[in-house]
């Protein structure tokens, strides 16, 4: 078994500096990465690239890198719910992609298994495709988008080994998975790190190989964003 | 005239029996309380899970477990969770069957507009892009004209577009509209409102063949 | 929840013909389809085209089907196990086309996930890519590939339940899931159909969403290719 | 001169510290048995395994549990299971650091063939060239002739290519050759074995720079 257990979040950060690309799981507050997003606030490392599906909300998730200017430019595909982020690129202090959530989804898969592009229709004839090649397939226009190529990919998990194996949990799972690999080096933080040999090799989504370093993180606030309920 | 309850009901009676739906944020969420219970669908949701069920008791949510609109939600028996790329290979590969979605704008060739305004809005699109670049069937649920009173049903959309040629019906507070050749084809008055209501506010090219009968709810 | 369930094995089988294009999954003999495989036999069906990694041993998995002719053509990876393959092939009763199996299993996944092509770099410079449009991305060349078009998948599972949702155990899991959802219609055998609700919606490995038929399998030889063992 | 029990022991000299490693039928299958023990390797399977251990003690076999070579296998704790596509994302992407498998030629290039002899044998190359156009580190475990005594270390391959320029080092009965722009670079020789025999068996530019160890195994 390799051994990718770091102690805490601080070793876990090691090697990040200023105007590197970032990967960052997580839909909505749902599963983000919130100890790493908490270090980077902490360590202050500026100029980022930020692909992230949102941008948090005002005071967290990567909002709060956000009232801390630390980000350069973001790629996602929704950020309807942060006025700050809104209010930076309305202005043009953000430098903003905004991509179909598919093609973002499948950019980090294709940085993961090694594939160069692939050819999506989604955004075909859109502001999208603008400057990319399009190319028809059985009568359907497609878009050719590129791997992503980054530097870190921070993931949240619900369990993990220190083999890096990882589990996830209902919705938080999204785009962590997709990430894992995708960049050069990708860390995993996980609410609980359990003994290898007692994940079940059937049971887990990303096998360690994709995971540099792994790490239970000190704290998890999974704040819920839309608090939606019925009256029994 | 309908209110937003009154589209999301008439968008009910489009669900067929086996079929998997995704839902967008907004009037199309509330389709699903009005689904026929003696049919059997389900509902996707982009950010990775299917089988959706109602909100949670309070005291029962669960931050780990939302839908695409960022509620904290429930599952049904038979759902499962899964990742983005997964989640969208069901969307791509054309697995669901029916995508309805809201719009700012829908031009008379099916043509989509509904994720920023230039300048002053830019939430982004999130999964639309996706949905409606492969969905098979596209119904648009919104109202038939803006704030400012003017035709949101198009002969060419102004904004920038989410999805080209792709919309297949449209459900209005006046009407339900589908997508042809030669335009907005009107299918179905809202109760009460009348035709010569209905062509007042729609800018693209409206078809009316024969009587038009008024929907039922 | 929407029903897959069908009695049995007769019933998965409905509108198979002579010509069609079939996925089957499997590696080798572990996770073939058993059941569907001795239906195709007993069928009759001929001029098949078969998408399989593997084509069996001469007198188990796709060999049943090779022994009787009913194979026109074999998309494999790997057919080193089975003489009288090897025969037909050589003799030119039997059209085959080799493909890299890494390549078989990213044109099932294109064709599950709705993409037209893929680029990789497996291949290049080699038969595999004869006529082929190549391409290079970072310095490195890639050969485009098509996604399968197949009129039925054929695969098995672990467990399942009626809503199609399928769990799959240890290696026997290799290319079943990428052909699930990837033909016109996908039959899924399982060793144990589970009440739905039973299984963990978390552990499921593929959504029903991508199967259309499930039945539990009357019987699964599950025949060991290369029995390897130790002394105590 | 070694046997493949030799070429195994001399081939896992190169696997390192926290490697993930695959390893192809035959002679590298062995390598497995040889890694020093004191450092941290996984092994990949690409029927879609990572961490395979020993083969099961009789009677504990899983017609489930099985490795590329179809062999019924056991796995080590933090092993992990998963699909096709995954197991080649972890190849095509790189993950995997050491690929290590035969050959039927190999020339000064680094082109490999090893799949097909053209009207007289058909295998197919499984995963091969998968492994052989992603992986960044190439050994090629074989014989340095074949069984008419012809080199195996050639100018240019005669058989249909698994894969161009891409290996980069052969460890062969003979000896330990590294694959460098001006063909083959010998490397060491195999205990008892002159470099004139070496010469002999090399069909292919060698290339012999200074004293040419023997090799410890």
């Amino acid at each position: 078994m390799i051994n990718k257990k770091v102690d805490n979040v601080t070793a876990a950060l090691q090697g990040v500096k200023d105007d590197m690309t970032m990967m960052l799981g997580g839909f909505g507050l749902c599963g983000i990465p919130e100890n790493a997003i908490a270090e980077l606030v902490k360590i202050g490392v500026k100029g980022l690239t930020c692909i992230s599906n949102n941008a948090g909300v005002d005071d967290f998730g990567l909002g709060l890198l956000l009232q801390k200017r630390q980000i350069k430019k973001m790629v996602s595909s929704y950020v309807g719910e942060n006025d700050e982020f809104e209010r930076q690129m309305l202005s043009g202090e953000l430098d903003v992609e905004l991509i179909p959530q598919g093609t973002l989804a499948e950019r980090c898969r294709a940085a993961q298994a090694g594939f160069p592009a692939v050819y999506t229709p989604a955004g075909y004839g859109t502001e999208v495709a603008e400057g990319k090649e399009t190319r028809e397939f059985d009568g359907k226009m497609h878009v050719l988008e590129h791997a992503f190529k980054a530097d870190f990919a921070f993931v949240k998990a619900w369990k993990g080994d220190a083999a890096g194996n990882l589990i996830f949990k209902g919705t938080s799972r999204n785009f962590n998975p997709n990430m894992c690999g995708a960049a050069k080096i990708t860390v995993a933080e996980v609410e609980e790190l359990v003994p290898v040999g007692t994940l079940n090799p059937d049971h887990i989504h990303i096998p360690g190989i994709f995971v540099q370093r792994i790490f239970q993180g000190a704290t998890f606030e999974k704040r819920i964003e839309q608090r939606t309920v019925r009256t029994k | 005239m309908l209110d937003k309850i009154g589209i999301a009901k008439r968008i009910a009676q489009e669900v067929q029996d086996g079929y998997y739906v995704n839902l967008g944020i907004g009037i199309p969420t509330l389709v699903a309380n009005f689904v026929r219970a003696d049919i059997d669908v389900e509902f996707q949701s982009e950010n990775g899970v299917l089988g959706m069920g109602p909100f949670p008791f309070e005291g029962e949510e669960d931050a780990d477990i939302i839908n695409a609109g960022k509620q904290t939600i429930t599952t049904l028996a038979g759902a499962s969770f899964f990742d983005s790329a997964m989640s969208f290979a069901m969307i791509r590969g054309q697995h669901v069957h029916l995508t309805i979605l809201g719009a700012m704008e829908v031009a008379q060739n099916g043509d989509i507009a509904n994720w920023k305004i230039p300048g002053k809005m830019v939430k982004g699109m999130g999964g639309a892009m996706d949905l409606v670049a492969s969905a098979e069937n596209i119904i648009v649920a919104m109202m038939h004209t803006n704030k400012r009173g003017e035709s949101k049903l198009l002969k060419k959309c102004a904004l920038p577009l989410t999805g080209v040629g792709c919309v297949k019906k449209v459900v209005t507070n006046l009407a339900v509209l589908e997508i042809t050749p030669n335009g907005f084809k009107l299918l179905e008055r809202a109760p009460g409102v009348s035709v010569e209501a209905i062509k007042n506010a729609t800018e693209g090219n409206l078809l009316i063949e024969g009587d038009i009968p008024e929907m039922s709810l």
